[in-house]
């Protein structure tokens, strides 16, 4: 990893987020992805679902009968109190990565901005990085089957015949040539943060104080703690419920973690089988 | 209030979190929880359509407390001033100013002027026929155009007079208390309290408070005297004319502010200048007359006028023809779009040009405009994308229920291709009256064409087909200046030429750098005298980008360029105090700089420079000389704001609350239920949801999504918005999805007596119902981006909603009518017009 | 390429050779990623423009590259937006290259029931002739108390707003001298 | 935890009560095609073909040997086959040789196929062109010490994911598909081997049958409430299968294997039935533990309250 890049990363904060979904649009345009499904969910006003090979910025909307502060004066104000969640999710570029552990071609790698990014020549599309990821991030872009598969695109976009994993880069191109990635530019309220990690950790410890002493109600930070399982993520999140709620997971661990013990006990498995089948020989012929 | 600036304009919101973050009260009050009321500090849900009763409650407040800004409501309001004793306000005559004529449905306004004034020459329209009910009633011109000079005749600086307009507005909202609004508005005491304290709490030397509000207002037949209210809280609390505060219109085209200063509208030439009426004006002189306001900037109307028609008519006009004013079409009744609209249905209306707008899914009542084009001889399109105006007739939804039939419709159309912004030069006029140039960075492809392109070319070609024309009936288009410099193969014009013509030049063809320089002797022309500088120095002020960071001020100045002279606030100053020190040092933002002898500050003044805050005008003042020094509203005839507005709206001088034309409600104040003045159409085309009519029984409003914009051309067509937002929905609130056994996720047929369409059911408290006088009224929520056209199709909310229209602007009321909901998808084919008929046989029985 | 070139552009060799042992970091690296830029660096001009959907006049970058639009993005230097965009302002790119986007004429000929191709010149010369002629049908010089009137009720024009104030000082200069007053725009919508 | 809520229930109340995301998945669903399961079956059957192969020359039971050595030849090609119809970009199968990465079993697992499946299918060929020599030795002890792992490292491949059910049973995976895999090779010998010369594959099978049931039922038991999915849709339906196939074969074989032939055959074919079935069972036990957000919530949940 270039030693002289500073890691970088995102930090969202939900508490500002308007949910006008304009980090969906702008990663798209920029990174050229397809439009994939006229889908209405009825799910408040998220019709995109999840992330996915076709979208690497997802706006989640929750709506409450909960109040979005808990201090008397306006809280008390309404008989029936209401708030509306909404928090854009993105790759979370983790400090342990279970997708670029797992990958075996080493299409994902390591940018020598503390990134994690699929090397579109590369990946050969194993999908072994799928279900590594805790986040459910990552997914296959599928070659259509028939062609009214075949999701809308812009004229730029090359033929999506595809197969290949597909994920948020953090606009690795953008970053090379010096500009911001697409979606944090274009968030008009700065919900997503984008600068060096160390930087944003205290910007978020200084924004959940001010939260926590308004009585913001369930204000968290998540994912900016470097002892969790991954090892904190570069793209970490000031919360106003618990993680579930948002569709991400209450305490994620990189897959490898166990993989020392894993391959011991899959060593000794082995040896086992050796074993076993040299038993079977025993007693000879009858 | 009646804005959703969140969604509908989220980087202007930036600006909003960002105060709130440093600690200001964002109050968002609205029939709906949005995506801004989950961002505000409070939100405050109301019955759709009871905005004036709210806002009354807050001029009540105010008054009753004692929370008014003394100093500057007696100083910079017309609250001292005295009217007529034979004015009669509505609580006098049960919902009736005085002036009611029953015959034409129309207000005299003669008895509410200002004591001492006569009204004979306030607007010369109103001679030979022309009424108030016909649009404008004098232009912006005729503004107390009758005062002697700056200074109205009567005022009492005490305010006790019982005549004056301070104790006529302490009477007028007296019945609007806190209980009051809470009836009508179907919020909590406690609610409207908190709000109206925040507003009292925030306002004097050291504070000020905004108010947003978008069509949110406009979209009713009271939606003039909404803002009216709005203007009268500002101007109690002393917010006009300060940083920080205000009334921010929040506009959602590009360029809406600059088509209606540079109109495209029927009652107005540009910078507002009255469109003249037949009969009106025997000459020039007339015209100039009757719309020359003594005092104030409308005092050189003159050359305001003289200088377009120079700019039109070129050499051709000269002081001994009348510089061509005869040239100018006379109007002597109301030609907005709607009334338009029912002559194209009664086929007296033949051609029809849109460009850039989509009125079979944009426009109220959609299926009126779709029957009527499909009336025309021929219709022009022109669009990035083949909408739903310009295929009506192939698969628009009478296709589909044989109301019409393709074979049967004799309208020829053509559709052309439009230039989108990235493929021309050109300034819009933003919300701010800012004016920015955007620069061209490819060619339009194949037969894409700007608009600039296709009228001036289509200009060319028809003065090329009458150059031999002798009739003359067309000299005005042949006489008319049309020689632009163009470039390119396609022989594009210069948008920088058109906009020099509107700077306007003297004499010697030189750029003007101000409105102050124009003459009335034809030596100047200038297409459009507020936008007068926007060349100054021949440069584009316009296309000026210093970036912020370079800027001296957080005005930005050397940022574009802000009509009139580049002011970033107007009448500017109203943020010094009457002797023309800042009213506070942390609100500090225009001056007088005693030393230097002038106004200045950190935006440009709006004033004139050298006027002394002592200076009292000579009783001989004319124009802007005649305006007072501590008058900071140098449009107006005698300076001040008004509370009160004696002139210049058709429905009252002071708003009160009257219910929307559809309301399952009676008015809680007044026997009259609904404006009287309101504009209704009363055709068989035009059916109304009767009052209270239990087959009716809720309250609809329609609106936008983040994700869409407007009737869905822009966003319907684009692969990454469509997918955002893939269906048409309606929003209601679970105890009405009980009620009408609607399943979240389903589908529901929302029918009025005009139509019905459907929509996928999403279920939500947001929608929540509200106790209005006693009784839960229900409210359903539906966007109005959709069409039969596009990536994403579906039902047009339009199609629901009627003509009855704002008699000041003939605006649309489609954020409060009324409906039903049922549960499922609406019938197909020819069954739809039998079920809408059948509804509306049920309605029968419905009570006014 | 020479064996040992070969070799040493072989990933599982940097492995060892530049310390990279678990694989995950530089070895991995590609030669694509490596020299990887983004596109708008290779764009033939950048031009400064304004958002075309609401009206809070959010600045916006224009990058072309050989004649086409290749991104669109917010413009930091604008004090209105600061570089900002909302889902609509984002997808610019997608609006000015939209599939649907049509780049001819197409005419519908009275009881036509479908459309037909015509070019544009042709086009523009029939709309000459219509006005033309609607306008000498529908003529009011006067009103029947003898008022000058000059004007023709017969022909409209709708829309504005979407347009740059030059293309609206065109149309109502020319529809004025033309004697059309029925000109309006979304200004009620 | 349901999805889009049905009936008059408000988007907001359910938001309230919501301990999920509308009900979606928080880990995305394997990708894998069937190729996979097929794949897990024929990998052990190679790897643990090869132990056979290797104990049997090393105890002069040549017989026996060289049928392993031709099954085992035959799995470890049948094998990648298998693997690049799956990939997304099958042209691009060369790139697993690109680096290796201990951290990523199917890596580590590639290079095992890769050495391994060369090994036999060379000392296969040198076999069948009755060629003997230093080559074909080494060829055979290489396809030896690498098979126990091609048998077993599917297990870590699996157990290596953010999948609940596989992750929480990373103890028994490597050891239920070795024990599987031994079953299976030793069935499939059990068949293509003259009785006389088939006693150690009779016995790998049994043994290898008894030993993958009880660490599948030790398996189901220790993952707790996300084992259920074993007892749910394809996954249970599976497991009763591959369940009751192994034990009757392994019961065949044990009483009737010896003496008939199409006894043995039978039995052989039945284990090898009931291990592919087992295979598919663990396969699609974890595209469901994905599927519902819960096992993730709640694995995760108990995991920090402890």
């Amino acid at each position: 990893m270039n030693a002289t890049a500073e890691r970088v990363g995102f930090f969202t904060d939900t508490s500002v987020c308007i949910g006008c979904k304009a980090c969906e649009v702008a990663c798209k345009e920029w990174n050229l992805v397809p439009e994939d499904g006229l889908v209405w969910t009825g799910d408040s006003y998220d019709n995109t679902s999840e992330l996915g090979a076709n979208t690497w910025r997802h706006v989640a909307f929750v709506e409450q009968r909960a109040p979005l502060r808990l201090d008397g004066d306006v809280a008390t104000l309404d008989a029936e109190p209401m708030r509306w969640l909404m928090e854009s999710d993105v790759c979370k570029h983790c400090t342990h990565a279970g997708c670029l552990d797992v990958c075996p071609t080493g299409a994902l790698f390591r940018t020598e901005f503390g990134t994690v990014v699929v090397q579109e020549d590369v990946c050969n599309g194993c999908g072994y990085c799928v279900p590594a990821c805790p986040f459910g991030v990552l997914d296959k872009r599928h070659l259509p089957r028939k062609p009214d598969d075949m999701p809308l695109q812009l004229p730029l976009l090359g033929k999506n015949e595809d197969g290949r994993v597909w994920k948020c880069t953090l606009c690795y191109d953008r970053l090379k040539g010096g500009h911001e990635p697409a979606c944090a530019q274009a968030c008009p309220t700065k919900s997503i943060q984008f600068g060096e990690l160390d930087e944003l950790r205290e910007r978020a410890d200084k924004r959940l104080e001010k939260l926590q002493a308004e009585q913001w109600n369930g204000a968290r930070l998540y994912g900016r703690d470097e002892d969790d399982g991954v090892g904190g993520f570069g793209a970490f999140f000031l919360l106003l419920d618990e993680p579930e709620v948002y569709g991400l997971p209450p305490d994620p661990v990189v897959p490898t973690k166990h993989l020392p013990r894993l391959w011991a006990s899959t060593a000794l498995a082995s040896a086992a089988v050796f074993a076993g089948v040299a038993l079977a020989f025993l007693g000879g012929r009858e | 209030m009646g804005s959703n600036m969140a969604e509908n304009h989220p980087v202007g919101f930036q600006w909003v979190m960002e105060a709130r973050e440093r600690g200001a009260k964002v109050i968002h009050v609205d029939p709906r929880f949005t995506r801004t009321s989950a961002m505000a500090t409070q939100w405050t849900g109301i019955r759709a359509g009871s905005d004036i009763a709210f806002l009354g409650g807050i001029v009540h407040y105010i008054l009753e407390h004692d929370r008014w800004f003394h100093d500057y409501v007696v100083n910079y309001t017309n609250a001292p001033v005295i009217v007529r004793d034979d004015f009669r306000d509505t609580e006098d005559l049960d919902g009736f100013f005085s002036g009611w004529n029953r015959d034409e449905q129309a207000y005299d306004p003669e008895t509410w002027q200002y004591e001492g004034m006569d009204m004979h020459a306030a607007a010369g329209g109103r001679e030979k026929g022309f009424t108030a009910k016909s649009g404008h009633a004098a232009g912006e011109g005729g503004g107390g155009s009758a005062l002697p000079h700056g200074e109205p005749p009567d005022e009492d600086p005490t305010l006790e007079h019982p005549r004056c307009v301070f104790q006529i507005l302490k009477r007028h909202f007296a019945r609007y208390t806190p209980e009051f609004v809470a009836k009508a508005c179907g919020c909590s005491v406690e609610e409207f309290v908190a709000v109206a304290d925040a507003l009292c709490d925030s306002s004097g030397r050291e504070r000020t408070s905004a108010i947003v509000y978008s069509v949110g207002w406009t979209q009713h037949t009271v939606g003039v005297q909404y803002i009216r209210t709005a203007a009268i809280v500002q101007l109690l609390l002393g917010n006009m004319g300060r940083p920080g505060g205000g009334i921010l219109a929040l506009r959602g085209h590009a360029s809406i502010q600059g088509s209606t200063d540079i109109p495209t509208l029927y009652d107005i030439l540009p910078g507002y200048l009255t469109m003249p009426h037949v009969g009106a004006y025997d000459d020039l002189a007339h015209y100039v007359d009757a719309n020359t306001s003594r005092a104030g900037w409308w005092g050189n109307f003159g050359s305001y006028a003289v200088s377009l028609l120079k700019a039109y008519w070129g050499e051709h006009a000269t002081k001994d023809n009348d510089f061509c004013f005869d040239y100018l079409p006379r109007i002597d009744q109301d030609n907005s779009i709607y009334k338009c609209v029912f002559d194209m249905f009664d086929g007296s209306v033949k051609g029809f040009f849109v460009v850039g707008e989509n009125p079979a899914v944009g426009s109220s009542h959609a299926k009126l405009h779709r029957l009527a084009m499909a009336k025309l001889d021929w219709l022009v399109v022109r669009d990035l994308v083949d909408i739903e105006s310009s295929s009506f007739w192939l698969d628009g939804p009478e296709i589909e229920t044989g109301e019409l039939e393709t074979k049967q419709i004799a309208t020829e159309v053509f559709f052309l291709p439009a230039a989108s912004h990235v493929e021309k030069d050109g300034s819009f006029t933003n919300t701010q009256r800012l004016l920015q140039w955007h620069f061209k960075a490819v060619d339009p492809k194949d037969d894409c064409r700007s608009e600039l392109w296709f009228y001036f070319h289509l200009g060319r070609l028809i003065r090329q087909k009458l150059a031999d024309a002798k009739d003359e009936r067309d000299r005005p288009i042949l006489e008319l200046t049309w020689d632009y410099p163009v470039a390119g193969d396609i022989e594009e014009p210069s948008a920088d030429a058109v906009l020099a013509e509107i700077n306007g030049w003297n004499a010697k063809h030189e750029p003007l750098s101000s409105y102050k320089e124009l003459e009335n002797d034809g030596s100047t022309a200038c297409g459009c005298w507020i936008y007068c500088g926007v060349r100054a120095e021949g440069v584009n002020q316009a296309a000026r980008k210093k970036p912020r960071w370079e800027q001296e001020h957080h005005t930005a100045l050397e940022w574009a360029w802000a009509w009139p002279a580049n002011r970033r606030i107007i009448y500017n100053r109203a943020s010094a105090d009457p002797d023309g020190k800042p009213w506070s040092e942390r609100k500090r933002y225009v001056w007088w700089d005693e030393a230097e002898e002038k106004w200045t500050g950190i935006d440009v003044p709006d004033f004139d420079e050298e006027k002394r805050p002592d200076y009292v005008p000579p009783d001989d003042a004319k124009g802007p000389a005649a305006i007072a020094g501590n008058h900071p509203f140098i449009m107006q005839a005698d300076g001040r704001g008004w509370l009160y507005a004696p002139h210049g709206l058709v429905d009252g001088p002071l708003p009160a609350h009257f219910e929307p034309d559809e309301s399952p409600f009676r008015n809680p104040l007044y026997g009259q239920r609904a404006n009287p003045a309101r504009q209704q159409f009363d055709r068989p085309e035009n059916p109304t949801n009767p009052a209270g009519s239990p087959a009716y029984p809720f309250v609809v409003t329609t609106y936008r999504l983040t994700e869409h914009h407007t009737a869905g051309g822009m966003s319907r067509s684009v692969p990454h918005l469509a997918e955002l937002q893939p269906a048409m929905f309606v929003e209601v609130h679970p105890e009405l999805a009980e009620l009408r056994q609607l399943e979240h996720g389903g589908w529901a047929t929302i029918v009025t007596t005009r139509a019905a369409i459907e929509a996928r059911v999403l279920v939500t408290d947001r929608m929540k119902p509200r106790m209005v006088d006693g009784r839960r009224i229900h409210q359903v929520g539906l966007p109005y981006h959709w069409g039969s056209k596009g990536l994403t199709t579906g039902d047009a909310a339009n199609d629901l909603s009627g003509l009855a229209l704002d008699p000041n602007v003939h605006i649309q009321e489609v954020k409060a009518f009324t409906c039903d909901v049922r549960p499922g998808r609406r019938p197909r084919g020819a069954d739809l017009p039998a079920f809408v008929e059948r509804v509306r046989r049920e309605a029968e029985g419905g009570d006014e | 390429m020479s064996l040992t070139r070969l070799l040493e552009s072989w990933p599982l060799v940097r492995q060892v050779r530049e310390g990279d042992r678990l694989g995950v970091g530089k070895a991995a690296q590609s030669t694509r990623s490596r020299e990887l830029r983004p596109r708008i660096a290779d764009a033939d001009h950048v031009v400064q423009s304004v958002c075309p959907y609401c009206a809070v006049g959010c600045g916006q970058l224009v990058y072309a590259e050989a004649g086409n639009v290749v991104q669109i993005e917010g413009d930091p230097a604008s004090p209105i937006s600061r570089g900002r965009l909302c889902p609509k302002g984002s997808a610019s790119l997608g609006y000015a290259t939209s599939p649907l986007r049509e780049a001819k004429v197409k005419y519908r000929r009275p009881h036509g029931t479908e459309w037909e191709e015509l070019p544009l010149d042709r086009a523009m010369d029939m709309i000459a002739d219509r006005v033309i002629a609607t306008r000498r049908e529908t003529w009011q010089a006067e009103d029947d108390e003898g008022n000058p009137t000059r004007r023709t009720l017969g022909i409209a024009n709708l829309g504005g707003a979407t347009l740059d104030n030059e293309e609206n000082y065109l149309i109502k200069k020319l529809m004025t001298a033309l004697g059309i007053v029925q000109v309006e725009n979304q200004a009620r919508i | 935890m349901t999805g889009t809520p049905s009936g008059k229930r408000s988007v907001t109340e359910l938001g309230s009560q919501m301990r999920s995301y509308y009900g979606r998945p928080i880990v995305k669903e394997p990708v894998w095609q069937p190729e996979i399961p097929f794949y897990l079956w024929t990998g052990g059957i190679g790897g643990a073909s090869s132990v056979l192969h290797g104990v049997a020359r090393l105890t002069g039971n040549h017989e026996l040997a060289k049928r392993t050595l031709l099954i085992g030849a035959a799995a470890d090609a049948v094998s990648p086959l298998l693997l690049i119809s799956d990939l997304g970009r099958p042209e691009r199968f060369l790139n697993m040789f690109r680096v290796f990465k201990v951290t990523s079993p199917m890596s580590v697992g590639s290079w095992i196929l890769g050495v391994s499946g060369t090994a036999s299918a060379t000392a296969a060929a040198l076999e069948l062109l009755g060629l003997r020599g230093p080559m074909k030795w080494l060829a055979e002890a290489v396809s030896f010490v690498t098979g126990p792992p091609l048998a077993t490292y599917t297990g870590a491949l699996f157990a290596n994911t953010a999948i609940p059910v596989w992750s929480e049973a990373r103890d028994e995976l490597p050891w239920l598909f070795g024990a599987s895999a031994s079953a299976s090779a030793g069935a499939a010998a059990l068949i293509a081997t003259p009785a006389e010369s088939a006693a150690p594959a009779r016995r790998a099978a049994i043994g290898g049958s008894l030993a993958a049931l009880g660490l599948a039922e030790l398996m189901e038991r220790k993952l707790g409430v996300v084992g259920e999915v074993y007892k749910q849709g394809d996954a249970g339906r599976y497991g009763k299968i591959a369940k009751a196939a192994t034990a009757a074969g392994a019961a065949l074989i044990a009483t009737r294997g010896k003496r008939s032939r199409a006894a043995a055959a039978l039995g052989g074919t039945l284990v090898l039935a009931g291990e592919l079935a087992l295979r598919w069972s663990v396969f699609r036990a974890g595209f469901q533990s994905a599927a519902d957000p819960k096992y993730t919530v709640i694995t995760q949940k108990e995991r920090s309250r402890a």
